[in-house]
């Protein structure tokens, strides 16, 4: 198990390489002098020094190498609009972040992973139709319009929640920001729980099951359920990298404090520290998801081996 | 110095103010402020940063030497009881408060302001607020490196400073915003500072959860007596417009910027009208036309553009009569605001004669660069698309991003652009920008060489008399208004919905989000605790 | 039975969608971009003004019709690069394998661990607004899917007798993998491009939300609706034409693609996520 | 055969509806099986008789369905019972052994835990006593160590050791009849039989009647003191498994036989080649009228293409479906 994990490790430190060198050539082409996003101050004295200072003359490959260099070390440089360490900027974030993804994803298994189970157990009855109609429309709606309407609907017009912002952190503040973002990832789910249960709904050894005398019931929870689950599972290690992006929309719709507003404010002003580090650190956090839902393919299906 | 009345106020905003002045305002409580531009705040330390939105929060937390005053409509002193003025006008001696307290309990002295003045001027940072202490003398040679403290200040004693101009100007005019913050000299050095601010502002810090919001409460010894009113103020950051109404209307805050399509609809509703406050800032809004470009070379091409768009019509219907028509640079709230000027009449017929004579009867085409900025961006853009269509001139569409767009001004790499730029506080600073010694990227985005302006703009910098300076600045306005660098758009109006329950809220014509908290105060109806 | 459902109301969907962006100039009733009147500004829907018209002044029917070109042109341009480049890569890496395989996966491999969504930010950033950076920003960052299919069918047709076959023939690498490879991998293709041209159209809408959509003045659904949000409560018209423009079509691609699944690649009903 | 038979399937007919028409994948299918009893189906694949398993044992799922007939479990029809009754009987009176044991076994759940579903499905047991019944059950079914492989997943076991699993699960409860669909012909020739031995041995001590299934006709010849013929849906002819090798009545069992190495026969053989029957089976949608054997038949006549054959008792004993038989 363990040399499973740090091979995994070692495996992804390619991908994370490349996604480094990506950012990093993709924000270098970027227009714009990067000094005049710290200041309107025209000083060409100032820029020089500014410029110097941060060793934005030395050569590409030079910066690339002391860039690798100070994230090795977890430095993510400086932000170019807060002066802060990109890397403490992030931090702050990425505890919002997670409890809107997490939450998110609870929303989207709570109601999507049952949504799928009855619309198999009843293939092509009224309930399965009207269960996959709601996931395909939840794959259908764009999501900032989904959340305006929700807000618009639950704050508004029926008080029931805050509209906006973390507050103190409570629940009811991410409430309607994990419904928003849980939405696609539920209606695929669904979809892929009830195809994942038709199918093994045929599977020999359900026949088996059945003819040992189980009830339906029984059935689906001694035997379809786990092996549903290694399809779900990778159903939801896919998601979470589309539930990322799609928080950045969320989050910025919401004034949520996360890593994905960070991201769109630091693109939208030009803090290319802070986009490089953002990206890497999303892409971290997928690869870190993907890992431990590797590792979860083994709990639960024991044919995988870890050798 | 001669003034006016700067705020054009609403008279629901009249009726709001009196209400206030009427009732003895209440102790305690919470007040809800929003952040309206953009979705964080960009730091903690006030001096990095020159964004309106950062500001929101400064004023609660922070002091300058001077602060602007809404109702008088200029900068007054804040952190001096009283300044003398010498050495022909460059020498200003300030008699400091000595009952100002930062957070931490120590008292401000004039070390302080010196220590604070000398951080801004470390030209490894490239501190915004060093353009407005460069005027101190010596404070450039500190940004070079070539000296360790601006040598024009000087401590007489704790409570006496001595400052020293390099030009003859009312510093109220460079100490008053946030950037010039005064910050605890032994404090401010350490690295914990930015994590927890220490200021001398009626509030002090209590947390900051960044891109959601700032909460402060009250410092129990602020020097203005009796004030604060307010327990705690929170600010939260809501740059979603569509997501602040909900918000408002939900009573969930109790300031909301508005924009135009809000503007409507909060006039429209019964429940909402009284809320709304509303004042002319000091911002022009224009089209900025490359005199490099053949075409706008030609002043007569220029004054076409204004004739050829019906800029009231634009103005009533798309920015739903949220803004003032521009006559010419200088906003309706400058001193030198000339009353008897009228805007560019809308007039195709004028406009295509001009063009004619001006060798294009056919017309030209050109690239407008914008942003997306719907007060000052592209809805404007295509309003105005059709309009000088029918005069023959074909407008291309260039969209970028606002920091982008700010890069292009000042580099001058545009055909035109359609920018919101500050025309005030100072009308001399303001008309100073289409000085030509004024480079480019400073201010002059229109690169306006003109002899007669410069001439007029240095008199008025000359001049002792504030009624002679007054009338200089209106010939050099009208001088722009002749030659038409832009097309004269529109002065923002800043429109704010205000919870009936706060109260004391300022007309502040500079930015109407910039409130001088410890004015505010909150009846028993708001819903907050 | 319900699946020839999916793929009548999906395909009827889709193809109103296309006929709306083909016949534009013919069903709007005014021009979108020019036609725009300060004096009609904000009119709700009416005999006149079908869907009512916008803060310019301009006819919102018109501009949804002429929005679907927009759209549709995001959407199945974009869904084309990436088909094309996801095929490209994984055929070939299927069927030469070796180092160009281990090349592929690697870029599959970093394709998949950036959020698309997010990559496409950055592109958009980079390039900024406009319908050419859109079309990049959304075609490069998709493909990843049609890659690993292509790879996979390209690996087990490989060794199958009539590929042998070909080669044995002595025809060329590039003529097997077009005449012998290509046309047995196409069903499950044209299943993820028409599900992949569903979400660049949502893709696009939320680049518009962000600010960094299409490039007005010309309208699509993504950026009518991005502009509207705030009026939702006052206007609600302005969102509600372009937000179920978007709906349907997307809705449409979805069933369609559902409904081509059941036709074309039987056997991976369950293994798409 | 004494007594009331266990169970008694008469006239039983199953349809499969493929969405516009109804056709009968099995018809007329009547036998009987007494308590103890080893009783074996055979013919080749598709011809009906895992279907006919299925409907004893009420597993029929659409497209399948029964479409007539009566099946009589001691005594009492049970085709017709609420679902939770056939439960009670499942498993717990009649139990089923599939062909693949590695599919019809759930690959994410311990064989242990699989077994012991059994004595808490129908004994009541508590999981605790329920696993320990399943220790012995493996125990009792020859599983090495079963201690230790309680708590294997099926991936862990071979193919016998798996086949050894779905016997103890069959035959947990103590059931009066054993189904077995197939049972070894996943497995190893030289596994095959000790499976076999080993079913039959556990089944005479507990009485319990089976019923075989198998398209390999030597094997259940030797393990079943009667067999049915199956084909094309119906069955052809029933003898006790002696007879039948001796005197197959039916062309189609004839054939069969006759395709058959038979042991001590290899010297009057010689080397010459199994014999094959000539055509295909037909298609359930496209049976033949008549006799459904009669295009493969050599012996056809006109009637053979027209009229379904009687059911005709043989003067031997046992039964055979065919206008000429002999």
């Amino acid at each position: 198990m363990l040399s499973f994990l740090i091979r995994r490790l070692l495996q992804t430190i390619p991908t994370v390489l490349a996604v480094v060198l990506l950012v990093f050539v993709l924000f270098s082409v970027v227009p714009g002098s990067i000094v005049s996003s710290m200041s309107d101050d025209s000083d060409p004295q100032v820029e020089l020094r500014l410029k110097k200072q941060r060793g934005l003359d030395d050569p590409v490959y030079v910066r690339f190498g002391s860039y690798v260099a100070k994230l090795a070390t977890g430095d993510f440089g400086t932000s170019f609009r807060t002066r802060e360490p990109v890397t403490a900027m992030i931090a702050k974030r990425a505890w919002p972040t997670l409890q809107l993804i997490f939450a998110a994803m609870a929303f989207a298994i709570v109601i999507g992973v049952p949504l799928g189970f009855i619309a198999a157990l009843q293939p092509g009855s009224i309930v399965d139709t009207l269960a996959m109609v709601v996931a395909v429309s939840g794959l259908s709606i764009a999501k900032f319009w989904l959340g305006l309407v929700l807000m618009y609907l639950f704050a508004l017009k029926l008080g029931w929640l805050p509209s906006f912002g973390y507050g103190d952190g409570g629940l009811k503040y991410l409430l309607l920001p994990a419904v928003t973002l849980g939405v696609s990832p539920m209606a695929l789910l669904a979809r892929t729980t009830r195809a994942a249960v038709l199918e093994i709904m045929t599977a020999d050894f359900v026949r088996t099951a059945r003819s040992k005398g189980m009830s339906e019931t029984r059935v689906v929870k001694w035997h379809v359920m786990r092996n549903a689950l290694v399809l779900i599972l990778t159903t939801m290690g896919l998601q979470f990298g589309a539930l990322m992006g799609q928080a950045v929309v969320v989050e910025k719709l919401f004034s949520w404090p996360g890593i994905g507003s960070l991201l769109v404010d630091s693109v939208l002003q030009r803090d290319i520290p802070a986009v490089q580090g953002s990206i890497l650190v999303v892409v971290l956090a997928f690869l870190a998801i993907n890992l431990l839902i590797d590792v979860l393919y083994g709990v639960i299906d024991p044919r995988i081996r870890y050798a | 110095m001669m003034f006016r009345m700067f705020a054009i106020v609403a008279g629901l905003g009249l009726a709001l103010a009196a209400t206030a002045e009427a009732q003895t305002p209440r102790k305690g409580g919470t007040i809800r402020m929003t952040a309206p531009y953009g979705s964080s705040f960009t730091s903690l330390d006030i001096h990095t940063t020159q964004r309106a939105q950062d500001e929101i929060y400064a004023k609660a937390l922070h002091r300058s030497l001077y602060i602007w005053n809404s109702a008088e409509g200029k900068p007054v002193l804040e952190l001096a009881k009283e300044v003398t003025v010498s050495g022909g006008g460059l020498v200003h001696t300030f008699k400091l408060r000595d009952d100002a307290y930062f957070h931490n309990g120590r008292k401000m002295t004039a070390d302080d302001i010196i220590w604070s003045y000398n951080r801004i001027m470390d030209g490894t940072k490239a501190y915004p607020g060093a353009r407005f202490v460069r005027v101190i003398e010596g404070a450039a040679a500190v940004e070079k490196g070539q000296a360790k403290e601006i040598s024009g200040l000087k401590k007489i004693d704790d409570f006496t400073l001595e400052m020293k101009l390099t030009e003859k100007v009312d510093p109220g005019f460079y100490f008053f915003t946030a950037l010039t913050s005064i910050y605890p000299a032994d404090e401010g050095a350490k690295e914990s500072f930015i994590q927890k601010p220490i200021g001398l502002g009626p509030f002090k810090f209590v947390e900051h959860v960044p891109g959601s919001r700032i909460v402060l409460e009250r410092w129990d010894r602020f020097y203005k007596p009796g004030k604060p009113y307010a327990d705690k103020i929170i600010v939260s950051i809501m740059g979603e417009a569509a997501a602040r109404d909900v918000a408002f209307r939900n009573k969930e805050i109790d300031t909301s910027v508005l924009g135009p399509a809000q503007y409507v609809a909060y006039q429209a509703d019964a429940d909402l009208k009284g809320t709304i406050v509303e004042v002319a800032e000091v911002f022009t809004r224009y089209m900025g036309m490359n005199p490099a470009f053949k075409p706008f070379a030609d002043k007569r091409v220029r004054q076409a553009i204004n004739y050829a768009i019906d800029t009231d019509l634009i103005i009533s219907k798309l920015v739903k009569g949220k803004a003032y028509r521009a006559t010419s640079w200088l906003p309706l709230t400058a001193p030198a605001y000339d009353k008897a000027m009228k805007p560019y009449a809308y007039d195709p017929a004028k406009a295509k004669q001009l063009l004619t004579e001006a060798g294009y009867p056919s017309g030209f085409e050109f690239e407008w660069t914008t942003s997306q900025n719907e007060s000052w961006g592209l809805p404007i853009v295509s309003a105005v698309i059709p309009m000088l269509d029918k005069v023959g001139i074909k407008a291309k569409v260039k969209q970028v991003e606002t920091a982008v767009l700010a890069e292009v001004v000042r580099s001058g790499d545009y055909q035109a652009f359609i920018y919101s730029q500050a025309s005030g506080p100072d009308p001399q600073a303001a008309l100073k920008c289409f000085h030509s010694s004024t480079p480019q990227p400073a201010c002059n985005y229109t690169n306006f060489k003109n002899a007669d302006f410069d001439k007029l703009v240095d008199e008025a910098g000359q001049a002792d008399d504030p009624a002679k300076r007054v009338q200089l600045l209106q010939k050099a306005n009208a001088l722009l208004y002749e030659e038409a660098p832009v097309w004269f758009f529109n002065y923002n109006k800043a429109v704010m919905a205000v919870q009936p329950w706060l109260k004391g809220i300022q007309l502040n014509a500079t930015e109407l989000t910039h409130q001088n908290v410890e004015d505010l105060w909150v009846d028993e109806t708001s819903p907050a605790k | 039975m319900k699946l020839r459902a999916n793929l009548i109301i999906g395909g009827a969907l889709f193809a109103l969608a296309i006929l709306v962006g083909l016949l534009a100039p013919w069903l709007a009733h005014t021009d979108p971009v020019m036609d725009a009147n300060l004096l009609n500004a904000e009119e709700p829907p009416s005999w006149t003004w079908w869907f009512g018209t916008d803060d310019q002044g301009r006819d919102i029917y018109s501009r949804v019709v002429y929005g679907a070109r927009v759209s549709l042109t995001v959407g199945i341009i974009s869904q084309l690069i990436n088909s094309i480049i996801g095929v490209a890569l994984g055929l070939s890496a299927g069927y030469w394998g070796g180092w160009w395989d281990d090349v592929v996966n690697a870029l599959t491999n970093l394709m998949l661990a950036i959020p698309s969504l997010i990559f496409a930010l950055a592109i958009m950033a980079v390039l900024g607004p406009g319908l050419t950076s859109l079309l990049i920003a959304l075609g490069l960052t998709n493909w990843s899917f049609t890659c690993r299919i292509a790879r996979a069918s390209a690996l087990s047709l490989r060794s199958q007798g009539y590929v042998q076959a070909a080669t044995v023939l002595g025809y060329g690498d590039l003529r097997i993998m077009m005449t012998q490879l290509l046309p047995n991998m196409l069903g499950p293709i044209v299943v993820i491009g028409t599900l992949g041209m569903g979400s660049a159209v949502l893709s696009e809408a939320a680049l518009s939300f962000l600010g960094l959509g299409v490039r007005p003045p010309f309208p699509s659904w993504g950026s009518m609706l991005s502009e509207a949000r705030e009026q939702i409560t006052t206007a609600p018209w302005l969102s509600v034409f372009p937000g179920l423009a978007i709906f349907l079509t997307v809705l449409g691609l979805n069933l369609l693609g559902d409904g081509l699944r059941d036709i074309l690649d039987p056997q991976s009903r369950s293994r798409r996520a | 055969m004494t007594g009331a038979p266990l169970i008694e399937v008469e006239d039983l007919r199953i349809d499969l509806d493929d969405g516009s028409r109804r056709v009968a994948a099995a018809e007329g299918i009547s036998f009987r099986i007494s308590r103890g009893e080893t009783f074996g189906l055979v013919g080749e694949s598709g011809c009906g008789k895992s279907i006919t398993a299925l409907a004893l044992i009420g597993l029929l799922r659409p497209p399948l369905s029964i479409g007539g007939g009566v099946i009589r479990f001691e005594g009492r029809e049970i085709q017709h019972l609420s679902a939770a009754k056939q439960r009670d009987l499942r498993g717990n009176r009649i139990a089923m052994i599939f062909q693949e044991p590695m599919t019809a076994l759930n690959p994410v759940s311990p064989v242990g835990r699989q077994i012991a579903e059994m004595f808490v499905l129908h004994k009541g047991k508590s999981w605790r006593e329920a696993n320990q019944l399943a220790v012995e059950a493996l125990a009792s079914v020859r599983v090495p160590a079963p201690e230790r492989r309680v708590n294997d997943y099926p991936h862990q076991l071979s193919g016998g050791m798996r086949q050894r699993v779905m016997i103890a699960i069959a035959l947990a409860c103590g059931p009066d009849l054993l189904i077995a669909d197939e049972p070894t012909t996943a497995l190893d020739v030289t596994v095959q039989a000790e499976i076999i031995e080993l079913m039959r041995n556990l089944c005479a001590e507990r009485g319990t009647a089976i019923l075989m299934i198998s398209h390999d006709l030597g094997l259940v010849a030797n393990v079943c003191r009667r067999v049915a013929v199956m084909y094309a849906g119906r069955i052809v002819e029933e003898r006790g498994s002696a007879d039948i090798f001796r005197t197959p009545s039916h062309p189609y069992t004839q054939g069969l036989v006759a395709s058959l190495p038979r042991l001590g026969s290899r010297a009057a053989l010689g080397r010459t080649r199994l014999k094959e029957i000539a055509g295909v089976v037909p298609a359930i949608t496209s049976f033949p009228d008549g006799c459904r054997f009669n295009p493969r038949c050599a012996h056809a006549t006109d009637i053979c293409r027209t009229v379904v054959p009687e059911t005709d008792l043989l003067e031997a004993g046992g039964l055979v479906r065919c206008h000429h038989h002999a």
